[in-house]
């Protein structure tokens, strides 16, 4: 555990790879639009612009062994857990190249070796899994700990309500983490949730709740540490609320009729977390290009990586179906 | 008579009955500000305001219980489920509850409310959004199950839904939304039970539902070309399901294919050709045929999941094996 | 709603009818169990004993046009709704001349007539209905609460979870009535949900929660009416939590194996609803007794009743299916 | 060999597992001191404590889809489900979840779990305690479903269903917990996917599940009375489908009935009727027979119950229709 004491603050260092791996998720979100509306990409895709601090910031305090489930605005986590862009890519590509070998889909990253349990298209689907696996973990007696990533409208389903009570009864290693954005695809908070803090939720459940700024990668990594080490030490899971903000539609391509006008554009202005870390960092136009220069060239790379791929024959369709 | 997609359809019939009836309202996840996921309900709150199109939480199985509480009280809520998968998740008072109050109150009470919900597969939205779960609730007493292939349909069967004093659980399909269709003026109720005649013929009988009506329509046409006249025939209500028409219909031809884009295992054309083997056994002069998605969950990637559920081809070639013809 | 700014008090004949009601759930319950016993009543049956200040406290708050839904242990708020034993006990013998025809039997009572939407055996299974007819109420600017009772497990229940919230969220008349007999079956509470105190189950959702003693049957009326005032005008639902016992086993015939020899024993000691009022009341032996063979006599012709009913025919099964 | 009944069979599957293994374990309601709420599990908190034999609060989606979690770490949970009515609840998590997640992830991840759960009518529960819903699960894709008869079956399949690395349904019947049989000394697996012949026979092939095994072998020694020979099979398990030697059966016999508690239409029957009609066409001299609840939801009274569910003379009538029989 001397490696858990270590890490609780990030160095400038750190902090500076922290902002490349954020920058990283934009700049293939915006790549994944683009191919979308290009017509490239199948399927139903939802991006994670604007909430990659609480992405990078939860994994990168994650230490070897412990497990992620995601959503279905997956490609941040996944990425932030080790998926190589190339692999994420492939994926949305429908290639056998890609992290769930073109059977998943965004919505559907897996990537079991790296820890992604897998993200999940039905909301809350993932979280009594979570409590499962830490469940597991703690009957075997491994220092690990299951993370679930979830959204604000998830906590109105009763999956939720039932898993968390579930782990808090059982003080398994888990940390629930709850991406704060304020929407439901087009409902808002307060025409989903009676509450002005979704901090409360916990109670029900006596569950220990922590809270920060979701858009301030620093706090959510120092948040996510403390969570954790609570969670590993036996004490039970923790609530970890991130306020943050959906800084596009729900999915590509939403018009976003529901929403006012201004408030994307005020939150991108305000709230876009690699903007206000560029700034803490203090980094020049210069610097700042470098990295861009540099992240663009591996998501341009898994494009081409992924348009390269191999796609799956018809018949493969009936493999996997069993073990 | 104006043309109607099957979205717009839909729509009319639910803006109607809201219009000439105070007890209707709708409900369910996004269908206010964002008009449903599908777009069913846009405009709908400009005209009728968020308390009758009301917005709910992602709480599939409070919003299905909210609906059913609301029909004991005398309301006829149109509660939507955004997808079939989500069903799942409603399914506790959809089963347990909404079929069985009247039943098990010794019909004291009705239950009229309907449960909108759709699916389908050909866009690769993955193992998650997209199944066809209609023979679910086919085998539950006390529901009316309801899969409609066409503008016209939709709109009618909608509005006997709405109207009917039992739950319906009313299946729309996803690449359905946007085909067109001509309508009558006003609407035209559709008794729920009545089979309908899609093309009349005189060597098969394809019976299929929902997306796989087109496709077996597609499929009679080239039969055509192969010399086989195709009988077509939507049951448009699986339960309660018109046999007669059925029966009949392929005691004129002897021959059968039921077709949905459902699992083929335990789909709903088991059931088809469960009765149909039994109440027209003699006039059988071939295997009834079955045709739907392979056992697999549906795939993302598109060359997979088009493998996976079924097309024209697979109807037609359906059709040629009950007159044992090779193409 | 002048009415209901006059019944905040009980007078002492009221007191002296809520105990002759609790009194007859009590003996009702104990011929069904007897008759249970003796092979008489088919299916599965669970008593309220120990419960009774419970249902006739929320019961006798109600106003006309109110409505109830019950649970698998729903005898108790069936009678203290206004059903007529007899025509309950006919149900449990299921004959026509029952609440439910004999179609519903013990855990499926209705009368819709009195109010009772109906009982149910599914766990959390009529609670979302109860914010649906409270939304009805409110879509129809009617002055009606609907009211569900549940048991202290169901608030394990996603169901449970999501119900309250869309009822706080839509400020619907509702009011729910958590009979917390520290019991879920088996399951001492310490074993099914992870808070001391199960009122905090309200604050995931922001409810009015209101406290007091279930086998203090004005205690509960009181709070019950404190309750529907709330609810009734426009405020929102309530959480109402009473603290009960349950004195019987969890279905008639059990053998509790899981509980603590004395735990029943000491409660009925202490917290029987039925002993603390007739000591409130200060009633002597003879007066109780006169009070009891009056309600005793009411369940013997209530046997008498169901015994002289009508056997559905077996092809009246195909019957009610739908309407 | 020893004697065990049914339930006795069921938990000393889970004991033996349980002692040589220690990944498996056991949840669900009520199921540790109480011992389960139809005793399958008594006694084994004892021996196991409450870690591995874990009491869960009355949360069915979250215990299944934690069974799911701890699966997917290298588990093998058995979770219980106290009443089939109540799969409705953890419907989500076993259909969209266990049953996709090695699909979904390209074959990354297996999900050796099993859901126990009981049904039945036949001691008036009402209707929402007894509903037969194993149809639902045989239409999913990535889930096997087991339907045992017998102690001798129940243990060697839950044997199999624990060490099988899918999800598996495992259903059980109320009325059967009482039953007595041999079983051999040692726990002899039993593949899921192979069909039991209890009873052969020339003139009539019944299939049968659950409680309807011992209903049609009541039946068969009655036809046999009226000169009828009856061969009885069990399929044991309806997902993977033993269509092999069900329709061998019906190729031998000509003749089919297909029996089991559940509500005819659309129920398991419907299945098998639909292959066998496929695969032994011409070799069928007469309609399959279906031979199931009727369609209604379950009633209290004991008189309807009975009319609803059927019984030895029901599957007997079907065999003497078969062959044309009157009595
Ligand atoms: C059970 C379920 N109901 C509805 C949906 C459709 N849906 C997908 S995302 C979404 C909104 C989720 O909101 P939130 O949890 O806040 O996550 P966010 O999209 O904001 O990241 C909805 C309603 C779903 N996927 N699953
Ligand atoms: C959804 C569901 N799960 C399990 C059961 C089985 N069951 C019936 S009553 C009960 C315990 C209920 O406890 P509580 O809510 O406290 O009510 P009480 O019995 O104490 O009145 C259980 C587990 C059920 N009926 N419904
Ligand atoms: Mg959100
Ligand atoms: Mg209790």
């Amino acid at each position: 555990m001397a490696k858990v004491e270590q890490k609780t603050t990030l160095a400038k260092s750190d902090l500076r790879d922290a902002l490349r791996e954020m920058l990283l998720i934009r700049r293939f979100e915006e790549k994944v639009e683009e191919r979308f509306r290009a017509g490239e990409l199948p399927g139903f895709l939802h991006v994670a612009i604007g909430q990659e601090a609480c992405a990078v910031g939860v994994c990168r305090a994650l230490e070897d062994g412990d497990v992620i489930a995601s959503t279905h605005r997956a490609h941040g986590h996944a990425l932030a857990k080790g998926t190589h862009p190339n692999e994420l890519m492939a994926e949305l590509y429908g290639k056998q190249e890609g992290c769930s070998h073109g059977y998943g889909g965004s919505m559907h990253l897996y990537d079991v070796q790296r820890g992604n349990m897998g993200a999940n298209a039905v909301v809350g689907g993932g979280l009594p899994q979570v409590t499962g696996a830490a469940l597991a973990f703690k009957m075997r007696g491994e220092p690990r700990v299951a993370v679930a990533f979830f959204g604000d409208g998830a906590t109105n389903i009763g999956t939720f309500h039932e898993a968390l009570n579930l782990a808090q009864l059982w003080k398994v290693p888990a940390v629930f983490v709850l991406e704060d954005n304020k929407w439901a695809e087009s409902t808002p908070e307060s025409q989903h949730s009676p509450i002005g803090d979704l901090s409360d939720r916990a109670k029900a459940f006596g569950m220990k709740a922590l809270k920060c700024d979701g858009q301030d990668v620093e706090a959510v990594y120092k948040t996510t540490r403390k969570a954790l080490e609570h969670a590993r030490s036996g004490e039970g899971p923790v609530f970890l609320h991130l306020d943050t903000a959906r800084l596009s539609g729900h999915y590509i391509g939403d018009p976003q009729v529901y929403r006012p006008k201004d408030d994307a554009r005020r939150l991108r202005e305000t709230r876009d977390p690699i903007t206000l870390l560029r700034d803490k960092l203090g980094l020049s136009d210069e610097e700042f290009q470098e990295l861009d220069a540099e992240v663009t060239a591996i998501v341009e790379a898994a494009v081409e990586f992924a348009k390269n791929g191999t796609d799956p024959a018809p018949e493969d369709a009936m493999r996997n179906v069993y073990a | 008579m104006p043309e109607l997609t099957y979205r717009e359809a839909i729509r009319d019939a639910l803006v109607r009955a809201m219009r000439q009836d105070d007890d209707v309202f709708v409900m369910g996840e996004d269908i206010a500000e964002m008009g449903g996921s599908m777009g069913v309900t846009q405009g709908m709150l400009a005209e009728f305001g968020p308390e009758r199109v009301r917005n709910t939480p992602i709480s599939e199985m409070a919003l299905a219980g909210a609906a059913i509480g609301a029909a004991l009280q005398g309301m006829r809520p149109v509660a939507e489920i955004m997808y079939e998968d989500f069903m799942t998740l409603a399914a506790e008072q959809i089963v347990n509850q909404a079929a069985k109050h009247r039943y098990m109150s010794g019909g004291q009470v009705s239950v009229p409310v309907v449960f909108r919900t759709q699916g389908g597969a050909g866009w690769s939205p993955g193992a998650q959004h997209a199944q066809q779960l209609e023979a679910w609730f086919v085998h539950i007493p006390g529901l009316k199950v309801v899969f409609a292939s066409t503008p016209e349909d939709v709109r009618g069967l909608l509005w006997s839904s709405i109207y009917d004093d039992n739950p319906v659980v009313f299946f729309e399909h996803r690449t359905l939304y946007g085909i067109k269709g001509e309508v009558p003026e006003e609407i035209e109720p559709i008794p729920l039970g009545k089979a309908r005649i899609h093309r009349e013929g005189e060597d098969v009988t394809v019976i299929a539902t929902g997306r796989l009506v087109h496709e077996a329509l597609a499929a009679a046409a080239e039969a055509e070309r192969e010399g086989v006249s195709v009988e077509v025939v939507d049951p448009r209500t699986l339960q309660p399901l018109d046999e007669e028409a059925l029966v009949a219909s392929v005691k004129k031809t002897n021959r059968a294919v039921v077709a949905h884009e459902a699992v083929t295992r335990m789909g709903f054309g088991a059931e088809v050709a469960a009765v149909l083997q039994y109440q027209a056994f003699d006039w059988l002069d071939a295997p009834i045929e079955r045709v739907g998605a392979k056992f697999a969950p549906l795939p993302f990637a598109p060359v997979m999941e088009s493998y996976v559920v079924p097309h024209a081809e697979d109807v037609l070639a359906a059709i040629l094996r009950t007159v044992n013809k090779k193409v």
